[in-house]
Order: C-alpha cells, then structure tokens, then sequence
C-alpha cells in the first residue's frame, strides 16, 4: 500500500481502538486532507473526532496541546513544516516544558504530524526541512518515517507515548508503495534500521533523503563499492550506538540531510561519530545537505540545490579516495 | 473619477486577460510547464481590476499567492509572468519564485506571499515608511478569508489601528479557505466586525461587481490619503476554480459552483453593464478577445523561448554582496 | 450564591493573604533565598479571590506568571509555593519552574505561564477535552491586557466561540503591559470589543470589588455551564507594585500609583464594605491578620528547612519514561 | 564603559547618523528597554524614532521588515530571543527570503536585535539559546557580542548591510565593563577573533559563553595547559578559515555553547573541523553544552544544566589524555 494509505490506516485503527484519539488540524475533513492522508475518515467518524480547524497554526496546535493535557489523545495535523514556524512557540514552550517545568505532574500526550521537505518545486517558503530544529528541544521525541511500515508503526508508536512526539512525513513519499504488515510490532521505530548492509562506507540519511541515499548505494555497488544505509528513523531520542557501531564496521560516512548545510542536523550526526568512532575513521565524515539558498522553485535550480543520489555517491567516493 | 467608456472597457479588457491567462497557465500546467502550486483567480476578477486600477502607481501592492492578477493589473509584462512560472531567467523574480511569489519592484507589487496572513504586518511596515518619509502613498494589502483566522490579523489591525498608519485591508472573501467554508472557520462571518471593534472604519462590497469595487476602493483610498489610518474592504466574491491544481474540490456542490458561473459572473455582469449603456458592441468585444489572444501567444513565445538562470547563479541572489 | 457573613469573611482572609504573601515574597527576593523574575499581586487581589471563589474544584485554571494569588485560593499550600521560588525540591513544580511556573495538577492548576498569552490556546484545548469527555468543567484562562494584542488572543477567541467552548476568558486589565499603557498598546481601549466581534459575551467588571468579581464571575460560570461557549469578563483592576523586581517605574507617575492605593485598594473597599453590614470587628481583622502571620510563618519554616533536588534529578522529569 | 551603555551608544550614534534609522520593540520607550539598552533615547530621539509596540512579535517584527522594505533602517528590539519564537515565520519566511525569491530585486535591511541565553533563574520559557536556529538559515546573518566593543561595533556593522542581521546579546553581557573605542572600524565582527592565543588547545565559543572559556584557560594555565580561546563572533556567515587555521596549530579542540547538546550551533562547528582539520585532529572534538532539560529555576540545577569553566577545562584535559 502507499505510504499516504498506511498512515491513513494507523490513524484508522488508533481511532476505532480508543476513543479519545482524534484528529484535527487545517482541512484534514471536508477537504480530505491535504496530502489525502484522511480521506473519508470524516464520513467514518464523524466531525467531532476530524476535526476541521481555522487557519490558527498557534491556536489549534496549542489547543492540542490542552486537549492532550486535558485527558484526550489527539492528532494533530500541521499541514506543513512550513507553517508549523507559527506554532512554533506552543510546541517548544508548552507542549516540551509542561512536564519538567511542573516537577512531573502534568504530562503532554499529543502526537503532531506534518509533511515536510522539498521536491515538488513549491519554491523558498514551502521547502523548508526543519525537523532538526525539532530534534533540538529537550521534552520533544521526533520520528521521521521513510518506508510506508513505518508511516503507519511510527503513528501508533507516538500514540503510546506520555509525552509530545513530532511526526515529519516527506511530501514525497505519500505516494511510494509497499508491503505493509498492520499487525507488527511498533516499539522498533525508535532505533535506527540498517536497510542495507555494507562494509565499505556508511551512508546515514533519515525521511525522504533515505530513498535518493538507497539508490546512491546501487550506483556504488555498480562500481564495486558495497554501502551500507543507515536509517535514523528517530532523530530524538537519537540512536548514537546503532550510527557509532556502523561507523565501527565500516570507517567512513556520509550524513544525508535535506536541511541546508551549516546548521543541519546532519552536523548533529557528524558530531556524534566524531564524539564516538573519531578512533575508527579512515576519514573525515562527509555531509551532503541542501545549498545555502532558499530553495528555488525553477527545477533546476531546486534539483542543483537539494541532496542527489549522485551527490551522495560522489561523496562517498571521495572519502574512499582518501586513506 | 467617474468612470468614462474607454477607461470601462479597460477594465473589461483587463478581466478578459486575467480569465483568458488563467486559463493558459491551467493548459501549461497540463503540459506540464508549469510545476508547485498554481492558485487561480476565475470569478475573482473584478477584485483585483476594479480595486488596483483605483490605486496610483505610488502605492504599495502586497498580494497572496494568487496574485496573478494582481500583477497583470500592476502591468508587470505577460511574458516575465509566464516566464517566472517557466522557471526562466527573465521570470519576474527570476524563476525563483514561481506562480506563488510574483514580484515587481518598480511596479511596486511586494508579492506574492505562499504563508496565509504573513503580507499583513509587511503592509504594516511599508505603511510605517510611507508615514515616516512622509509619502502619501496607500499600502494596498490584500489577503483571504482564511486569513482572517491568523493571529497576525488582528495583529496587523491593531498596529496600523494604533499607529494611524495608511494601510488599506483588502479581503478577497471567496467563501473558502481551500475546503473549509467561512461559517466553519469563522465564528462571526460578518467580516467587518473585528476591523470595527480596533475602530477601523469597515464596508462590505460585492466583489462580483467591478465598478462597485473601484468605487469602494476609490472612496476608501482617498480617505487614507486625506486622514491617515487604516481602512478596511471585504470584497464578497466566489472562486470558480479549485484551490489550486491538486484540489478534488469535495467540500462544495457542483451546483454551487455552476450557480455561481451562471448568474455572477462578473465579466458577464459587467458586460450586460456596458451594453446596457451602448458602451460595449460585439465588434468591440471580438476585438478585445483578438487582441488578448495575440498578447498571450507573444507571452507565450517569450516565455518559452527565454533562457533559465544559470547553475552558477543558484546561491546569487541570497545575499546582496558578501560581508566585509 | 449570596454571600453570606463566613464566606465574605473568608474572602477578605484570603485577600489579605495574598498581600501578606507578595511582601513575604518581596522580602524574600531582597535577602536573594527567591531569584528569577518575581512578579506580584498587590492591588490585583480581588480579581484572583473573587474569580477563583466562583468557581469549583473540576474547573481548569490557567493562569500568568503573575499567579502567586490564583495558586494560594485554589488551594496549594502556602509552604509549597514559597519552597518552590526558594527552588527546593517540596516546591509545587519541584523547584523546577519557580514563581512563574506554581502549577498544582491536582486542584486542576496548569501554572503558571510565562510567554504572554500562551494560555490561551492551551485553555481552549482543556476545554475541548471537558466538551469532548462530556464533562460539565468551565477553564478559567486569565491573561493581563497585554495579552489582547497577541495573535493568539483572537485565534483562542475564535476557536472558542467557533466550537463553542466552555471557556471562560478572564481579562486581568491593570492598564500597563510592563511600561505600556493599554491606550498605547491598544487602538481600541475597550477590551469587550474584540470578544464581541466574535460573538462571545463580553462584560467589563470593577475588578477592585471582590464582591461584584466573584458575582459576574458566577453568573459567567452558570450560563456557560447552562449553553455551552465562552465568556469575557474584563476586570479592571490596578498593580500597586512595580511589574517585576528590576522596574523603575518611569512610565507612570508617584501621584497616580499614591491615588489607586489611596482611594481603590480593594482590600480597604472591602473591609469598609463588611464593617457596612457590621460583619467585621476590629477582633476580627486582628485575629485575621495574627492567623496570617502564624500560617506565613509556618510556610517560611517548612520552605527553609526543604531540601534541594538532587543534582541525579537533573533531567528526570523530562519524559515520562524512556522509549522502548 | 558597560555593553548595555556600549549597545545604546552605538544606536545614538546610528540615529545621528541617519534620519532613517529608527529603534522599535516591547517597552523600547516609556520602560527604558526591559534590559536597560534604550533607556533616555526616548527623551532624545522622540516617539517617532523610539516606538513601543504591543506586544504582538509576529505583527511588528513584519512590520519592521516591510519598513526595511520601504526605505527606512529599523532596529528592531525583540525583548528576548524566547519570544522570537512568535516572529520566526516573518523572520524566516519573509526577511530571509525575499531577496533571492524576487530574484534579487527586494533586499529587507532590517537588524534585529534580541537578548539571549539562561543563567539568571529565569525557568525553561525564558533561557533559550536559539541563536543556532537562526544560523541555519539562508538570507540571514548572525552576530553574537561578547564584549562591550562587540556590542558597539556589531549594531554599526549590522546597519551597513544590505540584508537581514540578526544580533544576540546574552543577558549577563550587559553589565560587563571593558573599555571601547567607538571610532574603531567595524569591519571585523565579521571574523573569529582569538581572545587568547595559545597552542595546545583551541578552545571555541561565541557570546555569553566566552567569558567563561577564558576563565577555563585561565584554570588551565594555572595547570600547565596553554589553550588559546577563538570567539566567533559571527554564526553566519561562519568563519570557517579561522577555525582550521587554529585548530591545525593546536590539533585538538573544544566546542562551547549554551544550546542543548543535540542539535546544538557547536555541532556545526564540530562537523566544520571533521571536514576541514581532520587529519590535524589528535584528538575528538570535545563539545560542552547545556544538558538536555528544559532550563531548570532552581540555582543549583540550572548551574549544572549550563557549561561552566569547570566542566570546558576539564572537557580539554580529556583531550590531552589522548593521543
Ligand atoms: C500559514 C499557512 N497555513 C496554511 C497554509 C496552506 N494554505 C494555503 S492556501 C490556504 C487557504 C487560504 O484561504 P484564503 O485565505 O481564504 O485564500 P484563498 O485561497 O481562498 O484565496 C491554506 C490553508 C498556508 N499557505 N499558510
Ligand atoms: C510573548 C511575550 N512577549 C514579551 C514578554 C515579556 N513580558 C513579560 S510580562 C509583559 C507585560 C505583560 O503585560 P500584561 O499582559 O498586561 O500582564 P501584567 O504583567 O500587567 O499582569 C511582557 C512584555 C513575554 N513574557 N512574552
Ligand atoms: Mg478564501
Ligand atoms: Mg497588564
């Protein structure tokens, strides 16, 4: 199924099993959601469990925020990364300090999702990658699925957790299809997965960059170089040891991130094999992230300034050149 | 100004060329031409034409992302419109922007904004400028329904409310924000009454209606002018399109839309105006479509033909000049 | 509820309380054992005590970081909420969050806050709950005038009126925002209007009577519990002290401050108003204030002798739990 | 004289200057400026050029950048870096962008001034070190004084450029006292300085966190340890070069910052030296930031949340251990 179906039917099936799940969020009702993901759940459930809001990114998220506060498990829907910047201060200053900030007592059980990412040519305002800053902010758990498994583990994963979790669904991916087992344990979303093994250099991506970072492997291994991919999956909590033992095996890296470079939260994972595996590398981790620009609606230009699997495979090459 | 028969069938021309362009941005986006998001103007046309062609070229025109009207009415040329969609060099920001970030700083026109309600407090600012430098100019800030929801709203009332500041609120209230009607996101769906509680003096208009709406605009912009502070238009209009390109349009009826084509189109109304007053003939407006038809296939071929910006200019334009 | 000879007794206890307790803070702050912001009451006090005492113990509060009175008349021991501005770990919030952060989860206290206006939407979601859980709750959401300028002030508005939530807006309107005063923060001063346009009920309330708060506060309470939806109730009131311990004041005159004290100290309008109806004997006050003192005397002990949180506890609270 | 005095005189200087410039924010007037800085400039400059706003970030943070658009120079006071959380669309969508989305033809030179960092018990809602976030973002720059020179010289060279410049004073700078010359040329906020040279440890922080990494060397000093402290005065544009050349002298390196670990500015730096001074390293790249928590009140926990001169010199001792 596709990605957008199964996130759909993780957001299904947490419905029918508890009754104070619900969604709300800017056109995710009658207009069926933004992306499609909650086409016809309105019909389904009814408009007091998907719920349309106004356009109040601060308000409705806030109000997801006090509605979790207040006994219920919502979902809240941000249409985009983009917009989420207006929501910003209810998620970094309530929804992450209310439990350590009232000694514990009071806990914010709110799932947020939004799409994020580049790629449809949207240009500087609706490109934004900006889940690292995200990941920043102590109180926060922050996931990003790359495979429709985890579109849908990842929803019920956040369901199950006492405190904010942030879901960054790439816009690109709501159409990649694949098998999906709706009965799997979820538990596994929070450690980082090796989706192919390698030997020679490691390739670490997370999101919508995971795909373009598979596809650099076959390029490699077509010229003989075996890559290993490494998908963070969850960028808070971060998995350090599942990056740090790959980096051990195979002594070089490449971090992918559509964020612009200076600031990326590739820079986080550099740091980390730096803090961690310094001993094992034969050279310098490498990063691959978006050029120092907004980005550009003009394809080419949007394409020159994204992560490409070219880009990636050449990185990788690089550090194989050296030592 | 009154309103004399060359300068009407002006505005007939103008809500031609929005319509008929729109439509070749639709087939070009078919042909794949043109990529990201497309909003299109359809029915909305007496808005923009009837509001800017009351405004001087002084004024300061703040837009959304469905501005392409916006930008036809300011005069920015056709073919950089077509182009900036293209993605070419000679787009009007350069294919930086596409069909959501339409600038033209010599004509004024600040874009093109993609984030609802974001326009507002930049309108605000260039109004502050325009007071301080002691321009007369009028800050024409034009924004959704949906926007009326955003923080920044009110935000942007109260400061230009405060200030005195010469900023004149348009809302282009077509019913929806993409899927959600006005009663569902709106509690009181009576625009003008948060204008009013910041004592913004507030008016509604038929935004169907292309004279009534320069008239609106006219009273409104010379009472700007005249006493400073913030004045504020709703224009009551439909759009007869959906959102945009992606938009299965679930959330309204077939027959609403075919209603609202049918008995309020407002070039139609407009039409039945001019021709009540002998001021419009069939010769007149075979040639007006002739003559747009020409416009759009030159614009056409410029854009087409024009170059993209090169790869080395990719990171150009973010900073003007590096620091010392 | 009429008020009878016990209850309005205990209203002034409570009243003098605070104002007892904001000087014991102050001096607290002055010998360094409280640091951070420090924000007080004095002068507000009939606005907590009367509001607070009108409502029951399932309704929500959300209150400011000027919260020290909401804290002590919902309940939270006295001892709790000055060990935790002394940041020792039997404070309210664990020492974690200090005067501007008392939250008290169990008499349905949800601090505390100290980004002007962020309870506002927090406030419209614990109503959505109630709503939702069919829970007969009203969320009591005070915010000071400065609040009203924010985006999130009319977008909780509409969000509230819109869905028809049981909240009820409380508007602590001292007329200054730090060092603005509410006719150069606001373009309109009459803080019912905005609530009005969005279709909310909306009154303005002498905010230094504690007997008219807590009558306007009921009489909100009952009709939202009655038809479901928000009310706004503006309480005009006054701060007697500086906005925090490092103002200096400049933005109002001594004459002005001397006058409200003087003249509107709700504590003395009270008082006079109970000694009217021969409810209060000089015994009586006397006896108040010996109790005040003893109680104060006790939270002070039991906050000195509290012990700090331990440095392992450093990010205990952060999550609940690890994840899997 | 005081960075507080230092700041204020550049701005009467600036307004002196140039009709055009202007000071807006929160209390700017009437109050004196919540930390002080604007204090008197309203008696001398008048409501027209010192403007209180309402409290409304999104709303005259907009506007000054629309006044930047239309001819006038604002300097805009955002009381504190945790409000600007409220503003971050208009800074980040509309200042930063403009100019490259209209294809150079609109520029927005705004300088937006705001306080920044914790140390003063002030809780979790009011001790953010965002300054990182706002480095990642293309179209804007980033100063970060530490001195009273800085302080001056930073808001001067701020109002030349013709982009967005974004200033972040810490609020235990202001009453710091050191001598400033206000005739000296300002050119050079926009490059690392070295506060201390030295040659076995390059010890790397910017703003409020420099003064106690000189109190680190000086600890280390007093153990034999000669480090040498690199302020980077500018987060963006980031001077690369100075950090390589120091590092290549004293081969090992310790980033400092009062953001949170993960996701921190000093992971950019750390991920700087990996792919600039790999091979010059002798040892990993130490960071020492704030620990992962909301910023506690209570003294003894926000002290050990924050770096201190204690945890930095001990964190480059670590490094001496090795290699
Ligand atoms: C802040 C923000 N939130 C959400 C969106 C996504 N979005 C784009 S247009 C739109 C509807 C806006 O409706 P309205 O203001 O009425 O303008 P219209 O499209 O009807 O002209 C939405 C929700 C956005 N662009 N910006
Ligand atoms: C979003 C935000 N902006 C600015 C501040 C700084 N600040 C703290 S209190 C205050 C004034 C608030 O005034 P008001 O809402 O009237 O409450 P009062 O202090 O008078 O009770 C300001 C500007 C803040 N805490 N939050
Ligand atoms: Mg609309
Ligand atoms: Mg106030």
């Amino acid at each position: 199924m596709t990605f957008r179906e199964a996130a759909k039917r993780a957001i299904r099936t947490a419905m029918k099993r508890d009754s104070r799940v619900f969604l709300m969020g800017e056109d995710v009702g009658r207009y069926g959601g933004s992306y499609a993901v909650s086409k016809g759940l309105l019909e389904e459930f009814g408009p007091e469990r998907i719920v349309d809001t106004p356009l109040s990114e601060s308000g409705f998220v806030g109000a997801g925020i006090g509605s979790a506060i207040g006994g219920l498990r919502p979902i809240v829907e941000v249409m985009t990364v983009n917009f989420s910047l207006l929501a910003l201060d209810q998620i970094v200053n309530t929804a992450a300090t209310l439990r350590h900030m009232s000694g514990g007592q009071i806990g914010v059980p709110v799932v947020i999702r939004m799409a994020t990412g580049a790629g449809r040519q949207l240009g500087a305002q609706h490109s934004h990658s900006l889940e690292g800053w995200y990941a920043h902010v102590p109180g926060l758990k922050v996931l990003t699925p790359s495979v429709p498994q985890d579109a849908h583990a990842m929803i019920l994963a956040a369901l199950r957790e006492p405190d904010p979790v942030l879901i960054f669904e790439h816009q690109l991916l709501y159409n990649v299809e694949a098998d999906v087992d709706e009965a799997a344990p979820v538990d596994g979303v929070w450690h980082a997965a090796i989706r192919r093994p390698g030997e020679r250099v490691t390739l670490i991506a997370y999101g919508g960059s995971v795909g373009k970072t598979l596809l650099a492997a076959d390029a490699l291994a077509r010229d003989g170089i075996d890559a290993e991919v490494l998908d963070l999956r969850s960028l808070r909590p971060l998995d350090v040891p599942a990056i740090v033992r790959s980096v051990e095996r195979t002594h070089r890296a490449v971090v992918v991130d559509e964020g612009w470079l200076t600031g990326s939260f590739a820079a986080e994972v550099s740091a980390r094999i730096m803090e961690g595996a310094f001993y094992s590398l034969d050279a310098p981790v490498a990063r691959v992230c978006s050029a120092e620009v907004p980005i550009p609606y003009a394809k080419h230009l949007e394409d020159a300034a994204l992560p490409s699997a070219e880009r990636i495979a050449s990185a990788a090459k690089g550090l194989l050149a050296h030592g | 100004m009154t309103l004399e028969r060359a300068g009407a069938l002006e505005l007939l021309r103008r809500m031609v060329l929005i319509r008929r362009f729109e439509a070749t941005c639709a087939e070009a986006y078919g042909a794949g031409k043109i990529r990201g998001f497309l909003h299109l103007y359809d029915g909305e046309e007496a808005v923009a034409v009837g509001s800017l062609s009351a405004l001087a070229p002084e004024d300061n025109v703040v837009a959304t992302y469905r501005e392409h009207a916006h930008a036809i009415v300011r005069g920015t040329p056709l073919g950089t419109i077509l182009a900036e969609m293209f993605g070419k060099a000679t787009g009007c920001s350069r294919g930086h922007g596409g069909s959501m970030h339409l600038f033209d700083a010599g004509r004024r026109l600040f874009g093109g904004n993609a984030i609802v309600a974001a326009g507002l407090p930049l309108s605000v600012g260039l109004a502050l400028a325009d007071a301080r430098l002691r321009r007369r100019a009028v800050t024409a800030c034009y924004f959704g329904d949906g926007a009326v929801a955003e923080g920044e709203f009110q935000e942007s009332l109260n400061l230009a409310a405060l200030w005195k500041l010469p900023v004149l609120f348009l809302c282009e209230n077509n019913r929806y924000a993409m899927g959600t009607a006005l009663s569902r996101h709106q509690a009181t769906t009576d625009l003008c009454a948060q204008p009013r509680a910041h004592g913004i003096p507030a008016e509604s208009v038929d935004g169907m209606d292309v004279v009534l709406v320069r008239e609106a605009t006219e009273r409104a912009a010379a009472a700007i002018r005249e006493t400073p502070g913030p004045r504020f238009l709703e224009f009551r209009t439909y759009r007869f399109r959906a959102h945009s390109m992606y938009d299965a349009e679930l959330y309204r009826s077939k027959d609403e839309v075919r209603d609202w084509m049918a008995n309020h189109d407002p070039i139609r109304t407009f039409e039945a105006w001019l021709r009540e007053r002998q001021w419009l003939t069939d010769d007149a407006r075979a040639e007006i479509d002739a003559s747009i038809a020409a416009e759009i296939a030159t614009a056409l071929a410029e854009a087409e033909a024009a170059p993209l910006e090169p790869l080395e200019r990719l990171t150009a334009d973010v900073y003007a000049e590096p620091t010392p």
